[in-house]
């Protein structure tokens, strides 16, 4: 098992004739993904890769019953094809796009939502259930199926840290890169609940940069609902305030969304925050070590209870 | 993208807001002539990128253009938090009867606007908001349906007890909301919105920040970008499509993404050492776009060793070899470089680094490390 | 029982210290109406007639758990009325204004439906369920309390008809003017669907007139749902195309929303449709008689089957 | 409200629209000059508020500046519909490739604006729907959210198999949506829009209706009512804030209430005689407004009675009562009065037109039936 994204998952990709496009495709197909089409206006009827190119959104699904699309067009049309794949009916859209402007993610929000669809991103990686599916840019090679969570504001951070699990021999069942702009369409909450809910998924790691208050708030919701092990690591603890570090998310303004902030949040309610990314599979280790182990204590003491 | 208060201040006029008189200038000469124009006393205020103008001397209040010229001539060239004045604001004076404060953020969380009113004005709000939170009012606007009258009214009733002047309040709050979402902005605010003894409601203070991901849309706020207030560097950086922000240290990074960028800061300082910036190439493997990073940082005298870490993805290792290859030969860095590389092309990368004898680490931890190290000797 | 306003309903007045508002909510206090309060923004803590006036929508709900709103302002500043009314928790919107711009109303539809609320009007006398409340100018003294729901899209022609019903006796349960704006919250279905619901309505009454097709559907959903009795009146037959006949949805445009469509369309499920306001007493009375006979035989019927 | 085609354009304009250069003129001796400047061939097109003027001969080709001062001749004065033609729109003459229709009203049931195109332009769009349906494709607008430029493409793609003008067609239809919402429309076309062989997409025709609800807050489309187009007594009513239809009939009405006064045409007319006008004095009960009813009634030769039906509910039976007898005095009118009156202040209002020697009674139907009779003698 896994969250959002699973073999089932019937693909599109928006902007396929793109050279990013076209290239992830490629990629993607070769994963095992189901990329069922492709959209790109005034080239319905070509194929790349050998998947075959709609001219609209609608077209596409009609033909294959699409489910899922992931988006790689500019930014001044990744708004519309956002729009256009959920009133096709998509219920998962994944957004690649770097640099759509905060004010329209505002009403692609509550539009999405309104229509029972999710958004991952946009300014994200993508989504990858090792073994089973991947909708996005990760390099694949790097992960391990598995049992641990990850859900991440970054993108090549992410890869570090997964890297570090899969050395370790920790896989992994899903793993999220939610985006690093300031509106996003799964927040980290989001995923922590679906992981917490997933019976394939035993841990979870959290990777927050500066910025925002969302790993604040996620440090709450774990605090409230999650028994699962977490464990964290926060970029930007040298980050000056006012600047914006690469991600558009990622500033520290107004003397909040601070790298300390974040850390001291997530430690109030116990979750470890890892000095350097790498240790973040040492954590994760140790916990599920942990858990492991009062598992099994726990077992006996019902058994001995008997 | 950071405005200056004319800027902003344009921007706000366009959408109807009142505000007092003014003009700009970076000629001192040209005050008395602006402030005789405007004929009455007139404030000269500093138009610089940072905050705390008031308290480090930059708005000063003129009897008459005299003395304005004389304000602005101590004014121009002043240094304020590291960052020199180049231009000034002269203003007309107005009376003061009270001082409120309107501004408008996007709320990450809520994925809505929000608008905040006080009527403690002409401080800082963070301030306000530490002390004495009863004394401001938010209101989160529906992004689909706008602001409502009825909304801008409630704000402008929690800060005006007359109807009269919270009815122009409210109006002011309108002309808030719609200049936001109409040049992108990631901040708006009025501080302080005064009103006069007669009655009037005026923006007397005002601040943009702009969305740079809007910019591609709003040409005539991108040509509001004023250089001088700008690192040249990081100008530079950006015209290069590199996302760069200059610091201290000594140890120059070049990363792909900005997460790990953030990161490999963050192990500089782990390991006792400062980095001089940070920096992000982006996911394209564009040689060029390393050959110019490497320009950059080594623009900074204080950078003792070049620091690569690369975790290939989209991003491939061979390009990123092949850019500090060529950069290598052409411009023989005065510095040494060390390199990480992992992921996409690796092995490629490493044997296109042989050739002028660089040994690619793949581990982020040793890298830092031996970077640290070389900065050191 | 009545339809949408019963005697529970607590009812604010926007607009009150108003010409027209302060008139008629002497007129609704003195025929019962529960009438909490009063909205008009600068004269909070004044009372209009023994009504306390609030700032704003929001003090008034919260002081008086108002659950209704009767909008009396000028149609510049109607919508931001209806806007605050519903955004502070009422339920049931009356909107007496005339002028409203329709694709003002397009927006304010919606957010209305989303909210859970009802809005009856624009451009409209307003909702009497005759005996229990009145929210609206209608004048209530021709108002009988009865068995037959009249839904309308006029004010006046609605006073003809229902003072035809009473003369003979007929009462009515809710008296509804729907408004006469191409865009309108409650919709002839809307009320149709109540009434036929509402087991103290025995006959419903349906005063159309020309514009638009809300008739024509109306037609539909009757053939489909109801087996009260309905009559109908249309007005127009005479009028030309391409004006608007004082209603801003009066108008015959396109070759659509003529009468005689109308007709033909209520006539073909079986609606009689008066030639003369006052034949709808005649033609309901004959129906209401009918329906009486066939309930009375139905149970004979039943009874003897035993 | 209806404008004239150059206004619908001039709208359009605004918003981006290609629409070919044109001027307009009420002076034939201008047109030449007009043609002229274009340098090209030319349409002169009638300006009137009636459809059909193609066929009526208001529209015609010129190949140069002295077929056009000869068509306008012929144009100007014409009569299309009862309408006189009082202005011509000169205007470049296109190569036309293929013509398409565009065009948006609202869709009162579905509370949406709904946008319509087909492949079938510069024919009446009514008879594609009746005769081939499928020719047309109809698009609903979330109006929380706008026309996106998907649903545009959808459209374009619907009527040109071309990419490329499609895309233009898109932006076409977007400018027309943008236009439809800013100016209150009730309906905006554009038939046909055209393509020419060099691969241009233009309007060159255009049609706005407004939603008079809409004009007090668009000053500048109030300012193109064009009063030669409407009804003389029709201004005089709306300026009297009266709702006043011209009709051909012998029976003035005087009503409150837009469903009433109708009602009463119709009862007027099922007792085998024709109104003279549909009138509502709406809501409220100023004695002015009767007197200014039946000014402009009796402006009617045709009319023989005046037929007041009163259902007094907001409007007080005496307010009307007095309305009339001031009216009676003051310009002693021609024809007969019949009064219904019912409602509040019925007893008083019959008092008061004792006075006048007028019985008042309370039957909508006997009423209409007296004033038939009346009229009749």
């Amino acid at each position: 098992m896994a969250i959002f994204l699973s073999r089932k998952n019937k693909v599109i990709v928006q902007g396929i004739t793109g050279r990013d496009g076209s290239f992830h495709t490629q990629q993607m197909v070769d994963y095992g993904t189901q990329v069922v089409g492709g959209v790109t206006p005034g080239k319905g009827g070509e194929t790349v890769h050998g998947v075959p190119v709609f001219e609209s959104v609608e077209d596409a699904v009609k033909s294959t019953y699409a489910d899922t699309s992931v988006i790689f067009v500019p930014p001044k049309f990744s708004v519309d094809a956002i729009y256009e794949a959920v009133d096709a009916g998509i219920k998962l859209v994944v957004c690649i796009t770097e640099g759509v402007p905060a004010i329209d993610m505002l009403k692609v929000y509550h539009y999405v939502q309104s229509h029972g669809a999710r958004l991952i991103g946009p300014n994200c990686p993508g989504i990858i259930s090792p073994g089973l599916s991947k909708v996005g840019i990760m390099p694949a090679q790097i992960h391990r199926k598995g049992k641990v969570g990850v859900v991440s504001r970054s993108g090549t951070l992410t890869y570090e840290v997964v890297f570090a699990l899969t050395n370790k021999k920790i896989g992994q069942s899903t793993v999220i890169g939610i985006g690093g702009d300031p509106i996003i369409g799964t927040n980290f909450i989001d995923c922590i609940d679906a992981f917490n809910k997933d019976k394939m998924t035993d841990g979870i790691v959290l990777i927050g940069e500066i910025g925002g208050t969302d790993e604040e708030e996620a440090a709450k919701y774990i605090k409230k609902n999650v028994k699962k092990p977490v464990v964290a690591f926060i970029a930007g603890r040298t980050a000056p305030p006012g600047k914006r570090m690469g991600h558009a998310g990622a500033i520290i303004s107004g003397g909040t969304g601070t790298a300390e902030d974040k850390i001291k949040a997530l430690n109030a309610v116990g979750i470890p925050v890892a000095d350097l990314p790498a240790q973040v599979a040492d954590l994760m280790a140790e916990k599920l070590g942990t858990a492991k182990k009062k598992k099994k204590s726990a077992k006996k003491t019902k058994k001995s209870s008997k | 993208m950071k405005i200056h208060e004319y800027q902003a201040k344009e921007l706000f006029k366009k959408f109807g807001m009142p505000i007092p008189d003014g003009k700009v200038t970076n000629n001192p000469e040209e005050v008395g002539k602006i402030a005789h124009e405007i004929g009455k006393p007139v404030m000269v205020k500093a138009q610089v990128h940072v905050g705390g103008r008031g308290k480090a001397g930059g708005i000063k209040f003129a009897h008459n253009a005299h003395e304005a010229w004389e304000h602005a001539k101590a004014i121009l060239g002043m240094d304020i938090k590291h960052c020199t004045v180049k231009k000034v604001l002269i203003t007309e004076a107005v009376d003061i009867d009270t001082e409120a404060y309107i501004g408008i953020i996007v709320d990450r969380a809520a994925k809505m606007p929000v608008i905040m009113v006080s009527p403690e004005g002409g401080v800082d709000i963070e301030e306000v908001a530490a002390k004495t939170p009863e004394r401001i009012m938010k209101l989160h606007v529906d992004p689909m349906l706008g602001l409502q009258n009825f909304q801008a009214m409630k704000l402008a009733r929690f800060v005006y007890e007359d109807i009269g002047i919270a009815r122009k309040a409210a109006r002011v709050i309108m002309q808030l909301y719609m200049t936001f979402m109409h040049v992108d902005a990631s901040l708006a605010e009025v501080n302080p919105l005064i009103t006069t003894p007669d009655g009037k409601v005026l923006a007397i203070d005002a601040k943009i920040n702009i969305d740079d991901n809007g910019l591609y849309r709003r040409p005539e706020i991108e040509a509001m970008r004023d250089l001088d207030e700008e690192d040249p560097s990081e100008t530079e950086a950006k015209n290069a499509d590199l996302s760069f922000v200059k610091l201290d240290g000594s140890i120059g990074c070049i990363v792909n993404g900005a997460g790990l960028a953030m990161a490999t800061m963050d192990t500089v300082k782990h390991f006792g050492a400062e980095p001089a910036n940070f920096l992000d190439i982006g996911g394209s493997s564009n040689p060029d776009k390393v050959i110019n990073a490497m320009r950059i940082i080594l623009r900074d005298p204080n950078v003792k060793v070049i620091l690569f870490n690369i975790f290939g993805g989209i991003t491939r290792c061979d390009d990123v070899a092949n850019g500090i290859v060529a950069a290598v030969k052409d411009f023989k860095p005065p510095v040494p470089i060390v390199v990480r590389l992992t992921g996409t092309n690796e092995d490629e990368g490493r044997k296109i680094l042989e050739e002028i004898n660089l040994a690619a680490t793949s581990s982020m931890e040793d890298v830092v490390k031996k970077a640290i190290e070389l900065a050191a000797a």
